[in-house]
């Protein structure tokens, strides 16, 4: 739904609040046994990302880090729906993107402690985690770009005829940047297999992303302008997540082209571990907060027939994981001196002369 | 006389500038209701207003083309590229559209504008958050380009880059927005183009910029107590570049050692070099020296970014190693 | 008209004719004072071009220039409706639109020969056309940029109440570029006075923009991403344009906001000096050219009761203005070598060291 | 071997490339139908088809973004960004992602693709269009940078460019479009970050890049006439540079210029400069002297723009004078 301008006021949004909680979604299209999978991933990124924040708290993890607390039912309802040769895209909020692919813990922990068991031998940390081994082509920190690259790794896939998709996944605040424009254009002019994702939180960093947006809705109101549908989520809601996934995948896999999704959220803390988040009313802030995706989808699945006790069971194992990932990332070495001249060039080194 | 943090130089410059001109504006992203995301525009928009003060989209051509623009018809604008490394992003607008139309026009056209930047590394954010941008700028005919290492200078020079009437690239070190220091009361304003002796000396010459000087401040106290008496000069001006200061302090010491945070190749220190070399090649009693980051992108992990950044240690031991050899 | 993106295929577009001659704009309402002042104009831009076109065929021209010749309609309508302190920000293909602020011609071809006397005493050429004492604000020749820039220009004008609009022409090529986007959003978030003016010439440079593009108008379907309205005009009738300009001009004046026209026009020659055109099918070439502003309305003047006498003699008061012109950009000067080491810096000059 | 211009040359060593590799596809505005605005991918959309050979919108960030993406999952892409001033539009995608991403991902991503562009000036084509950006690209590890001089080179260095694990930004000179060279029949394949030695003198080395390589040559043909014998060395790859033949040479003749198109604050010979400064520093006999043009934008005036950039005169006449004094 596209307002006209003149109800657009920069710097005045309400506040905004989530859906109603209902049981409607519990008769989605999705298998218990996939319901259940999104369960346990939403929970491995939760608990990997409060460990995460933990280790912030206790300084051993430096630098800045992005968690996307409370937005989990997006990456797991996406993660579940992609081929094992599909590629994802993220940006420096990328650990639940990171985990959804499968990638092990103790590598990704260990690389936002700066370790040399780390992920990328800690040169990259936690804006920039990779891991191409499992379709993670990475996690890209400036605004824009990364939704270029998706599309060239959509069209190798096309050129090559090797049916994969690349899903590529951003905020509301990065539907403004010039590159969002170009990206979507091209990947509809070339038919491109991929999938856009925006993950609307509503904040950029500190602004609402309706102060300085002339569209109510950042990315649904944009597609008609490169032929796509608009298309508006619960981000909170992991089937519904899931199942706009397979579409937008099938649609991609099958020759159709792009889709652009617009997944509404909410990040629970601050856009970064600097930020307390106090720009947010709290109203909101509790009322999303409520409207958490692990709670709203636990409560599915015990309507649904699964038993507090298995679902009890799934969280033990998974803090289990989280605990051996936190011993190993510890326990992880500093990276060798001579790792800081490694990997410029595809030699293996650094130098720029003879 | 009061202790200020760097980070709150840059406010108070900018609110020293804004009460006595009204055509001074102020945007960026988060700068107005949250203060920056560095905090160093925090006040001005409970002060100014938000038509003076503006919280903008991610949009970094848009920001600046309107600072482009706004400067070329009658304000003052100060817009903020969050990280340096932003300006890869709006690098038209700065390079071929704001540095040349002056000229172009045949100077029809003025841009009083100034363009602030957290700029540097050492604060562990990968090789996407950490670069030192100022050399990009220096290379481009049209830019001026200003680095301040303490808070009053970040005041002083704040000052002058907006009541200058040409473009200015205004570098804050992010690694230093912590540090405090005194900051006399009352308007300051300095002057573009001027470097500082910060510590005199007669054995070398140290030249470093933003972040570097204090550390190379402190490896001339460290060479002091080995005998030798390091000059060491804040550069704070690339363009335009104070080489009578600079070639001044090498006809006395006969050795210059340039402290450069950046990857090596075109670097600032670079053109120094290649100044000193033409012209004051008969007043050096040995070769320039650069020390510098490698030439690399960096590493986020804090034992390496601090391993290959230039420290205390490793300019004081390049300095005594080349005066002993 | 948006269609969806099924109906797009790169590389394929057909022929695209012009709209069928009719005399229904003959009854809009613009006066006959108005409409002689629009064929003059165009007449000035048309006279004037040609008068290029043959120096650079005499080697006098160096460096490449971009005509827009064919496309006057829009140029004229425009600036017959400007106030006089109001902002032009153009292109490359610049030419007509100084000429429509009222910037003398000598200083224009003079600039073109690189010679003293130029508009910018030989600094900037062809594709850099600027005079800020008649509101030409620049002529900007990489693609995108200027939307920015007169997005500041409309800034300062609200900020100083000074009721000025800022006018800024692109090409449907333009409209692909991330710069494009950025501007739109801003100008709708601060509801800037600016009117977005898209000459739409059907090409890029040797593409067809449908080849490249995910909707029909690639203007006119990005409007409603930023809230506003699709707006799709004949740009070879000048009063259509003028009608169009006039509404823009004052939406943006009364404080509503931003404005996105995009005119249907074509080039009649080839992008640049250099270009002959070829990529053109000649059936489309010819039926634009015969779709010529300047016979279209000529015709209804002459409908109108101007008489062809009339006409003839503003005719030929261009030819001598444009002879005159051509003299004295011929007579000019080399620029001094000085003038080379003017004007890097408000202090005059260029040094950057001291 | 046949007479074949720089700009078919271009054509050629792509579609050499492309012969022999299904992956290499090609990608810019106006580039496959058109064959491109300079004529330099002429003939490749007919012998490869759209499927390898594809035009673009006006989209630079988009291109370099899927030429990125393409490189890491497989493809070996050659970009065309049309006239080099457009780097400023994509320079994200360049410094950001291309050139930092294998190490960033500790050299998880490979990324072989190449970025051809239009450089430099000497068209009358204005300050916006005629830059040499070689030097922006030099300064940001991760990216090799060759700039040929002549037709044979333009084919041997677009192959080994092509074949290259890395990303190479490949400079062509607008100015040398029109040159013809001999070139050997066959497949020619180069190597990068070598220099070339065109013309042997013992009296002063003189280091040039692209359409500078002619007037220096033309330059120390002069010279010759007034008992200077001047080596002339086609630098030809800026990263990696082949400090080897440039140092040797320094060796030998004692003295060393660079001819620089760019603008003067650092251009690719301040580093030189200070290399040269550095590790040559007993080899030399005189200050090392840069030629380059001016820190100004280009004017467009034909007249005003061969006054400011560096000549066949210019450098004989500074040369002449140095070895003089
Ligand atoms: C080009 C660019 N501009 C600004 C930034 C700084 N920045 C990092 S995250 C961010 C907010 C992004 O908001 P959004 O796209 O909504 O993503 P979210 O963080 O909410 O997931 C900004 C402005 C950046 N990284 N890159
Ligand atoms: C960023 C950038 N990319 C490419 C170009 C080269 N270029 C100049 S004009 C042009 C075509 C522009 O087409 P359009 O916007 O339709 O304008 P027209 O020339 O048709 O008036 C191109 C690609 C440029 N100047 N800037
Ligand atoms: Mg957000
Ligand atoms: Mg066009």
């Amino acid at each position: 739904m596209k307002l006209p301008l003149s109800e657009h006021r920069y710097g005045e949004h309400g506040v905004v609040l989530p859906p109603e909680r209902s049981d409607a979604n519990d008769a989605l299209d999705v298998d218990l046994d996939r319901r259940r999978q999104l369960y346990r991933s939403m929970r491995e990124m939760r608990t990997f990302e409060k460990r995460a924040y933990d280790l912030f708290m206790k300084q051993l993890v430096k630098g800045t880090s992005h968690l996307s607390l409370g937005m989990e039912a997006i990456a797991a309802g996406f993660g579940a729906a992609m081929r094992e040769d599909d590629y994802t895209f993220a940006t420096y909020r990328g650990h639940a993107h990171t985990l959804a692919r499968g990638v092990p813990m103790t590598p990704v922990l260990a690389e936002l402690l700066g370790r040399a068991n780390g992920l990328m031998g800690g040169k990259g940390g936690s804006m920039h985690l990779t891991s191409v081994e499992h379709g993670m082509m990475g996690s890209y920190a400036i605004i824009g770009a990364h939704l270029t690259i998706a599309n060239g790794a959509a069209w190798s896939a096309q050129y090559r005829g090797s049916g994969q998709v690349a899903v590529c996944f951003f905020g509301d605040g990065t539907t403004n940047i010039g590159a969002f424009h170009e990206a979507l254009n091209y990947a509809a002019v070339y038919r491109l297999p991929v999938v856009f994702v925006c993950e609307n939180n509503l904040y950029m960093e500190y602004t609402s992303i309706h102060d300085i947006t002339a569209v109510p809705h950042p990315a649904a109101d944009r597609a008609p302008a490169y032929g796509l549908e608009s298309i508006v989520i619960d981000g909170n809601d992991a089937d519904e997540v899931h199942l706009a996934a397979v579409t937008a995948l099938d649609r991609a896999r099958s020759g159709q082209g792009p889709s652009l999704v617009e997944a509404l959220t909410y990040r629970h803390g601050g856009h970064s571990r600097a930020d307390p988040g106090k720009y947010r009313p709290s109203e909101e802030v509790e009322a999303w907060k409520a409207y958490d995706p692990l709670t709203v989808y636990r409560e599915r699945l015990v309507r649904l027939g699964v038993s507090e006790d298995e679902l009890d069971a799934i969280d033990a194992s998974v803090l289990a994981l989280v605990d051996a990932a936190t011993e190993g990332a510890i326990a992880g070495e500093l990276p060798s001196p001579e790792s800081a001249f490694t990997d410029v060039w595809a030699d293996g080194g650094w130098s720029w002369r003879n | 006389m009061a202790q200020l943090s760097y980070r709150d130089a840059v406010a108070r410059g900018i609110a020293q500038e804004m009460r006595r001109d009204e055509r001074v504006v102020v945007v960026g992203e988060d700068i107005a209701g949250a203060g920056g995301v560095f905090k160093t525009t925090v006040g001005l928009l409970d002060e100014f207003g938000p038509k003076r003060v503006l919280d903008t989209p991610i949009s970094e051509q848009a920001i600046l083309g309107a600072a482009m623009g706004a400067a070329m018809t009658g304000l003052r604008p100060v817009a903020e590229i969050m990280f340096s490394d932003f300006f890869a992003v709006c690098w038209d607008i700065v390079v071929n559209q704001i540095a040349k139309t002056r000229y172009m026009t045949d100077g029809q056209v003025s841009l009083p504008l100034v363009i602030k930047t957290g700029n540097g590394g050492g604060l562990r954010f990968g090789a996407q958050h950490s670069q030192s941008i100022e050399n990009w700028a220096m290379a481009v005919p049209g830019l001026k380009v200003v680095t301040p290492s303490t808070a009053e200078d970040v005041v002083g020079l704040m000052a002058a880059a907006i009541r200058d009437e040409d473009p200015v690239i205004f570098c804050e070190h992010k690694g230093l927005y912590a540090s405090k220091g005194e900051v006399p009361d009352g308007e300051i304003v300095d002057s573009l183009g001027t470097a500082k002796i910060r510590r005199p000396g007669r054995d070398a010459t140290i030249l470093a910029l933003g972040m570097m000087v204090p550390r190379a401040l402190a490896a001339a106290e460290d060479l002091a107590t080995r005998g030798i008496d390091a000059e060491v000069i804040d550069v704070r001006s690339l363009v335009p570049l104070d080489t009578r200061t600079i070639l001044g302090s090498v006809a006395r010491t006969g050795r210059l050692f340039t402290v450069e945070e950046n990857p090596q190749l075109l670097g600032w220190g670079a053109e120094i070099a290649s100044i000193v070399a033409d012209e004051a090649f008969w007043d050096l009693d040995g070769p320039v020296q650069r020390i510098t980051t490698p030439h690399i992108p960096l590493p986020s992990a804090d034992s390496l970014e601090d391993l290959v950044m230039p420290s205390a240690e490793s300019v004081a031991s390049t300095v005594e190693k080349a005066l002993q050899s």
